[in-house]
C-alpha cells in the first residue's frame, strides 16, 4: 500500500517529539555553559610538567634529558639543559631544563611524551578552555607556564597519579637499598654518592 | 455574551467606521478590514519560524533555540534585525530591476490570497462572489515570480532552481483545483463564505464538515499533498534542494529579499491551509456542537496551528523526492486520482443518502488508491528486500 | 472617467508600449503581463468578476510563463540587434496619425457611443455556469476538444523529439 | 570538452559518448561539485557534465586534504607514526590504529596477548557501530531529510565516543594501540558501561528501520540507482560494504581470520543489486552483526598483561624486510605495506585506504543517473577525504 511506510516513520518521528518532553534519553542535549558533562579521568588535552612541593623551579621532576623532545612526532618541545645542577627528589645534582617550550599550537594531543618520560616529569591536562587573543606567543607556552603541582595531577587523574606515586616509592625505596647496601659494602670510607639510576623521592 | 465575543471585531469595525466622515467611509472600511492581515500573518510567519525550528529540535532530540528571550520566544525578532541589517548583495551581472521586483511581487501574490479566507463568522475581507477562484488565480502569480528571481541571478544554479520549481508548480496546480473543484460541486458554489455555511450544521454532535464523506477526505489528503508540493514545502522541497542545487532560486539574494522570499513561502503555506480549512475543515466552524460557544476565529487559528504542526512534522521526517518522480507523481498519481474524486462526489450527489452510498463512494476511492499505488510500486520494484548470509 | 479607471488604463497602455519597446525580449514578456494584470483590472472595474479572475489565472498565470519558456527554450535572452527605426518613418507616422484621427472622429459620431449604457447587470458564477451548460454547451464542448487535441499534439511532438534524442 | 579529456575507463567513455550523440555542445551543462559543496563529505569535488538533470560525463578531483602522510611516515620512528594514523580515517581511528600494529607486528614477528586481543576486536566493533550508524545519517541526510535520521545516528555515537574517551582519552584521535598489545588496560566499571552502550544498540537500529526502512521516497530514491556490478567491483578492486551489496562474499575477518576472529560466531550479509539501498541496508546488518561479536568478546574477555613485554617502545628497530598488514576497517581493506632497512625509520610506509580505492567506480555508478542520485551514490559509497587523499 503506498504510504505505509510513510505512515510509519512519522509514528517515529511523532514518538521521538512526544518522548523529548518525557525522557532523558530522547532529549541528550547538555545546555554548555550552565550544565556541564562530567569529564572522562583519563581525557587528555595538552602536556604538563609535575613539580613536588610548593617551589616549582626546585620541585621541578624533570632533568631535561630530552628524550620527550626526541620522541614527539610533531616536534613540538624544545628544551635548553641547564649549565648547573640542582638536586633532584633524591638528593642527587641533576640538571634542570633553563628552557622548556611546548608550542601548544602544534601539539596534537597524542601523549607520546607522557609513554617515554622515565622521569614521570611530564603528564597530561584535561583544561580545554584555553583560547587566547595571541595567536603565536599565547600558544607558546614556557616552563612557568607548564609547571603544575603534583597535586593538580592528583586532582584531575587520581588512580594514575596514585600509580605513578606507587612506581616513585618503589624506585625511592630501590634506590635507599642500594646506597644502603653499598655505604654496608664499602666500609667506612665515605662513597661519593653512586649514580644510581634517576629517581625522584615521593615529597 | 458569547455573540458579542464572537462578533467583538466586528462590531468594533463598525464602531470605527461610525466616526469617519462618510466620504471616506468606504476607504476606511476597506483599509480595516485589510490592515490586521497585514499585521495578524507575518506576527504569525515570527512565530511560526521559532516554532518551526523548536518543533524540529524536539523531533530530532534536542532543544531548539531557547536563548534569546524566555525559550526562544524572541528568535524571530533577532532573526528579523539579522535579515535587515545583513548586506544586500545584487551580483553583478544580475538584472538589478526584475532582481527587485521578484520578492515584491511573490510577497504580493500571497497576501492577495488571504482576502478571500473567512477567518471568523462574518469576518472575511473580500466576500466575493468567486472566492476560490480569486485565490488560485492570485496563486497562480508566485510561479512568475519564482520565474523572475532565477533567471535574474544570472546563475547557473539559479536557473536551474528556478526552473524546477516552476515545473512542480504548474503540474501540482492541476491536482490542487481538481481537488478543490470537488467541494465546489459538491456546495454549488465558489464564494468561501457559502461553502463554510453548508458545512455548519450538525447532526447529532458531528459537523457537516466535508472531510467525514469519502471523496471529501480523498480530496482532502489530495489537496494538502499538492499544497505542500505547491508551497515548496518538504517532500517537495526540490528547488532549494540544499544536497544538489545551493539554495535553488534564491541563491543571489541575502539580506532583507532573502527575509521576504521566506515571508512569502510561510505567507503560502498559511493560506494555503487556510483554504483547506475553509474547504474541508468547515472554516471556522467547531469541531464538535456543543463548542460552538468558543468564539469563531479561535476555531480558524487551532485548526491553522495544526497544520502548522503537520506541515512541520513532515519536514522532520520524509526524505526529498527526485525530479522525475516529483512529476510522474503529480501526472500519473495525483491527476488520475483527483479525476475519480470527481466523479465519486457526483456519484455521492445524485445516490440517495444511506450505507449503501458510503460504501459505493469509499470503494470508488479506495479502489483506485491501491491499484495505482500498487501500479506506481510496482513499475518501480520498490519493495522491503531480504538478505542472505554467507556462512 | 473615475481615477481607477484612469490608473489601469494607464497601466495597461504603459505595459503594452514598454512590450514592444524593450530590448531584452524577459523583459518585454514581463510587461506584456502588467499589459495582462490591467486588462483584468478593466473586467474588475466592469464588475465581471468571473472573467477578470480567469483572465488573470489564465493569462498572467499561464501564458506569460509559456511564452517566457518558449523564448528560453528557443532562442535565448541575449537582445539581438535592435531594429532602428525604418528609414521612411515621417511619411510611415504621417499615415498612422491620419488613420488614427479618422477612427476616433467615426466613434465620436456614430449614435452608439453617446447613447449612455445601462449599468452592467449583476451575474453571478452560477447563473455563468448555467449559461455555459444550456446556451453555450456546444462552443464548450468543441473548445474542450480543440484542447484536449493541443495537449495530445503536444504529447506526441515531446515524445518524437525524445525518440529521436535516444 | 577540453578539459574532459582523460576519462577513468574506455566503458566510460564510450557510454557517455552515445548519451550526447544527439546533443550539441552548447546544450551541456557544465557544473563543478564542490570543493565547497555542503554535500561532498569534506573537500572532494566532482567535475559534472549534465545533458538537463542526466550525468553525461563525472570526473572526481581529489588532493585538497593532502597532507603528505606517506613521506613523514619515512622520517618519523615507528612509534611517532601510531598518533598520525589517527588522522587517515579519522571517524574510525581504533581500526587505522590496529592496521598498522598489524603490520608493524608481522614486520618485527610481535605476538600479542590475550587480553590485548580481546581489547583490539571490542574497540575495533565498537568503532565499525559508530561509523556505520553516522554513515547511513549522512546518506539519508544527503536525500533531504533535514537532519532526523543523522541526530539519531550521532545520539547512539555519542555514547560510544564517550566509551573511548574514558579508555584511550580522546574521542576521535585513540592513539590506542602499540605494537605488541595496547597502552592502558580498561578502567573500572568500563565494561559493564559498554555493555550497556551496546545492548541498547538493537533498539536504536529497530527504530532507524521504522523510520526509513519501507519509506517509499527513499526506496524510490535508492533502489535500483548506482547499481555495481559484481565484476567490475571485482576488477575495481572494491572492497568492504560496497562489494558486499554487489554480492561477493569477501569480509577479511573471514579470508584473513586475523586478530581471534575465527573464535566468533557472525555472518557476513550480502545484497544481490548492489544499489544504493542494498549498501544502506548491509550496513545496518554489518551493525547487527558486530553487536553479536561484541556480546561474545565482552564476556570470555581474559585478564592478563596487555603489552607484550618483549616490545620496545623506544629505539625500536625491527630487522629488515617488508610486511602488508590489512584488516576489515568499517569502510573496507585497511592495509599498511612497510619495507624496513633496520633502522629506526620505516624505509618505505604506504597506506592502501579503501575509500580512495572504492571511490573509482564512482563514474561507472553515475553515469546516466540524475543529479540528486550522484549525491546519493556518492553518500552511499562511504567515502573520507582524510583517507583518500593522505
Amino acid at each position: 500500500m503506498l504510504g505505509e511506510g510513510i505512515v510509519r516513520g512519522l509514528a517515529e518521528t511523532a514518538r521521538n517529539f512526544l518522548g523529548s518532553f518525557v525522557s532523558k534519553e530522547r532529549l541528550t542535549t547538555v545546555q554548555f555553559p550552565e550544565e556541564r558533562l562530567p569529564q572522562a579521568e583519563a581525557a587528555r588535552d595538552f602536556p604538563f610538567l609535575v613539580y613536588d612541593g610548593e617551589d616549582w623551579q626546585a620541585g621541578m621532576r624533570c632533568v631535561a634529558c630530552q628524550i620527550c623532545e626526541k620522541e614527539c612526532p610533531p616536534k613540538c618541545i624544545f628544551i635548553e639543559k641547564s649549565k648547573d645542577k640542582k638536586p633532584d627528589a633524591l638528593g642527587r645534582a641533576q640538571f634542570y631544563p633553563a628552557r622548556f617550550d611546548i608550542d601548544v599550537s602544534v601539539c596534537m594531543s597524542c601523549q607520546i611524551c607522557v609513554e617515554v618520560c622515565p622521569f614521570e616529569a611530564i603528564k597530561m591536562d584535561t583544561a580545554f578552555e584555553l583560547s587566547t587573543d595571541d595567536r603565536f606567543g599565547g600558544l607558546l607556552w614556557d616552563r612557568q607556564k607548564l609547571a603544575l603541582s603534583d597535586a593538580h595531577y592528583h586532582a584531575i587523574h587520581p588512580t594514575d597519579a596514585a600509580h605513578t606515586d606507587e612506581l616513585l616509592a618503589a624506585e625511592k625505596a630501590k634506590a635507599e637499598a642500594r646506597t644502603k647496601a653499598a655505604v654496608a659494602k664499602a666500609s667506612p670510607a665515605p662513597m661519593p654518592q653512586p649514580p644510581a639510576p634517576a629517581a625522584a623521592n615521593e615529597p | 455574551m458569547t455573540e458579542t465575543i464572537d462578533q467583538i471585531f466586528v462590531i468594533l469595525k463598525h464602531w470605527l467606521v461610525g466616526h469617519v466622515p462618510t466620504a471616506v467611509e468606504p476607504i476606511v472600511s476597506e483599509l480595516l478590514s485589510v490592515v490586521p492581515i497585514i499585521l495578524l500573518f507575518p506576527l504569525l510567519f515570527a512565530l511560526i519560524t521559532v516554532m518551526e525550528r523548536k518543533g524540529l529540535g524536539r523531533i530530532q532530540n534536542r532543544y531548539g533555540p531557547n536563548r534569546v528571550g524566555p525559550c526562544g520566544i524572541l528568535q524571530p525578532i533577532a532573526d528579523g534585525i539579522k535579515t535587515l541589517t545583513k548586506e544586500n548583495i545584487v551580483p553583478h551581472s544580475a538584472d538589478k530591476v526584475v532582481h527587485l521586483l521578484a520578492p515584491l511581487l511573490l510577497v504580493m501574490a500571497t497576501f492577495l490570497g488571504y482576502a478571500v479566507l473567512p477567518v471568523g463568522r462574518n469576518m472575511v475581507a473580500a466576500n466575493m462572489d468567486a472566492g476560490v477562484l480569486f485565490f488560485f488565480a492570485v496563486g497562480s502569480m508566485t510561479e512568475l515570480s519564482v520565474f523572475m528571481a532565477g533567471w535574474s541571478s544570472r546563475n547557473k544554479y539559479s536557473l536551474l532552481g528556478a526552473m524546477r520549481a516552476i515545473a512542480q508548480m504548474i503540474s501540482y496546480e492541476v491536482p490542487l483545483i481538481l481537488s478543490s473543484v470537488t467541494v465546489i460541486m459538491a456546495a454549488g458554489t465558489l464564494s468561501t463564505v457559502s461553502i463554510v455555511e453548508q458545512q455548519s450544521g450538525y447532526t447529532g454532535i458531528f459537523p457537516h464538515w466535508f472531510v467525514f464523506t469519502p471523496w471529501g477526505f480523498a480530496g482532502f489528503v489530495l489537496f494538502m499533498i499538492a499544497a505542500t508540493a505547491e508551497s515548496n514545502r518538504s517532500p517537495f522541497d526540490l528547488p532549494e534542494g540544499e544536497s544538489e542545487l545551493i539554495a535553488g532560486y534564491y541563491t543571489e539574494y541575502s539580506g532583507f529579499k532573502f527575509a521576504l522570499f521566506f515571508l512569502a513561502e510561510y505567507l503560502g503555506m498559511m493560506s494555503i491551509s487556510g483554504m483547506a480549512i475553509t474547504l474541508f475543515l468547515g472554516g471556522w466552524a467547531a469541531p464538535l456542537s456543543f463548542l460552538t460557544w468558543i468564539p469563531s476565529y479561535l476555531w480558524f487559528f487551532g485548526k491553522l496551528f495544526f497544520f502548522i504542526a503537520g506541515f512541520i512534522w513532515i519536514r522532520g521526517t520524509l526524505p526529498r523526492l527526485r525530479m522525475d518522480q516529483l512529476m510522474n507523481f503529480a501526472w500519473k498519481f495525483m491527476l488520475p486520482m483527483a479525476l475519480i474524486n470527481l466523479v465519486t462526489a457526483g456519484v455521492w450527489r445524485f445516490m440517495p443518502t444511506g450505507i449503501l452510498r458510503w460504501l459505493v463512494c469509499s470503494a470508488m476511492v479506495v479502489a483506485p488508491y491501491v491499484l495505482l499505488g500498487r501500479g506506481f510500486m510496482l513499475g518501480k520494484r520498490l519493495e522491503k528486500r531480504t538478505y542472505r548470509f554467507a556462512d | 472617467m473615475t481615477l481607477p479607471f484612469t490608473i489601469i488604463a494607464a497601466l495597461t497602455i504603459a505595459g503594452a508600449v514598454a512590450a514592444m519597446s524593450l530590448r531584452n525580449l524577459v523583459h518585454c514578456v514581463l510587461a506584456l503581463t502588467l499589459a495582462f494584470a490591467g486588462l483584468a483590472g478593466m473586467y474588475l472595474l466592469l464588475g465581471a468578476q468571473f472573467v477578470g479572475f480567469a483572465q488573470i489565472l489564465v493569462y498572467i498565470g499561464a501564458i506569460a510563463i509559456l511564452t517566457v519558456f518558449a523564448i528560453l527554450l528557443t532562442r535565448g535572452t541575449e537582445p539581438d540587434a535592435f531594429l532602428d527605426l525604418p528609414s521612411a518613418w515621417v511619411s510611415n507616422s504621417v499615415i498612422v496619425a491620419a488613420v488614427f484621427g479618422v477612427l476616433v472622429w467615426a466613434v465620436h459620431s456614430s449614435p452608439l457611443s453617446r447613447r449612455t449604457l445601462p449599468p452592467p447587470p449583476q451575474i453571478t458564477v452560477r447563473q455563468i455556469g448555467f449559461a455555459l451548460m444550456d446556451r453555450f454547451v456546444l462552443p464548450l464542448e468543441v473548445i474542450g476538444l480543440l484542447l484536449t487535441a493541443a495537449l495530445i499534439g503536444a504529447v506526441i511532438l515531446a515524445m518524437h523529439e525524445k525518440q529521436a534524442a535516444k | 570538452m577540453s578539459s574532459m579529456t582523460e576519462t577513468t575507463s574506455a566503458a566510460n567513455d564510450e557510454r557517455s559518448r552515445k548519451l550526447t550523440a544527439g546533443i550539441s555542445e552548447g546544450q551541456l551543462l557544465e557544473v563543478s561539485m564542490g570543493p565547497h559543496h555542503p554535500s561532498t563529505h569534506g573537500v572532494f569535488r566532482m567535475d559534472v557534465v549534465l545533458d538537463g538533470e542526466r550525468v553525461v560525463k563525472l570526473k572526481p578531483v581529489v588532493g585538497y586534504l593532502h597532507r603528505n602522510h606517506e613521506k613523514i611516515g619515512e622520517n618519523n620512528s615507528y612509534l611517532a607514526s601510531m598518533p598520525y594514523t589517527d588522522r587517515l580515517d579519522y571517524l574510525c581511528s581504533l581500526t587505522n590504529n590496529w592496521a598498522y600494529a598489524l603490520a608493524v607486528e608481522t614486520l618485527a614477528g610481535i605476538d600479542v596477548p590475550e587480553r590485548a586481543q580481546y581489547l583490539r576486536v571490542i574497540t575495533a566493533e565498537l568503532t565499525r557501530l559508530q561509523n556505520h550508524s553516522s554513515v547511513i545519517g549522512f546518506l539519508v541526510q544527503d536525500m533531504g531529510a533535514s537532519g532526523t535520521p543523522l541526530m539519531y545516528a550521532f545520539r547512539e555515537r555519542e555514547k560510544i565516543l564517550d566509551l573511548f574517551e574514558s579508555l584511550t582519552g580522546s574521542r576521535m584521535m585513540c592513539n590506542y594501540m602499540r605494537f605488541g598489545g595496547c597502552r592502558i588496560d580498561l578502567p573500572a566499571g568500563w565494561l559493564d558501561r559498554a555493555k550497556k552502550v551496546v545492548a541498547g544498540f538493537p533498539q536504536f537500529l529497530d527504530e532507524y528501520e521504522n523510520l526509513l526502512g519501507t519509506n517509499e521516497i527513499l526506496m524510490a530514491r535508492t533502489q535500483g540507482i548506482g547499481a555495481l556490478s559484481r565484476e567490475l567491483a571485482i576488477n575495481a578492486g572494491v572492497t568492504g560494504p560496497l562489494l558486499r551489496a554487489s554480492g561477493v562474499n569477501y569480509d577479511i575477518r573471514k579470508v584473513d581470520k586475523y586478530g581471534i576472529y575465527d573464535r566468533f560466531d557472525f555472518k557476513v550479509p550480502l545484497g544481490d543489486n548492489g544499489d544504493v539501498y542494498d549498501r544502506y541496508m548491509i550496513r545496518i546488518l554489518e551493525m547487527r552483526e558486530s553487536i553479536k561479536i561484541l556480546d561474545q568478546a565482552m564476556c570470555d574477555i581474559p585478564p592478563g598483561p596487555i603489552m607484550d613485554p618483549k616490545a620496545k617502545i623506544r629505539g625500536f628497530r625491527p630487522k629488515a624486510g617488508e610486511a602488508y598488514g590489512r584488516i576489515e576497517a568499517p569502510k573496507g581493506e585497511l592495509g599498511f605495506y612497510l619495507i624496513s632497512d633496520g633502522s629506526g625509520n620505516p624505509y618505505r610506509y604506504r597506506v592502501r585506504p579503501p575509500s580512495f580505492v572504492n571511490l573509482t567506480v564512482l563514474e561507472d555508478m553515475c553515469i546516466g543517473n540524475y543529479i540528486a542520485d550522484t549525491i546519493a551514490i556518492l553518500g552511499s559509497i562511504d567515502i573520507v577525504l582524510g583517507e583518500v587523499d593522505r
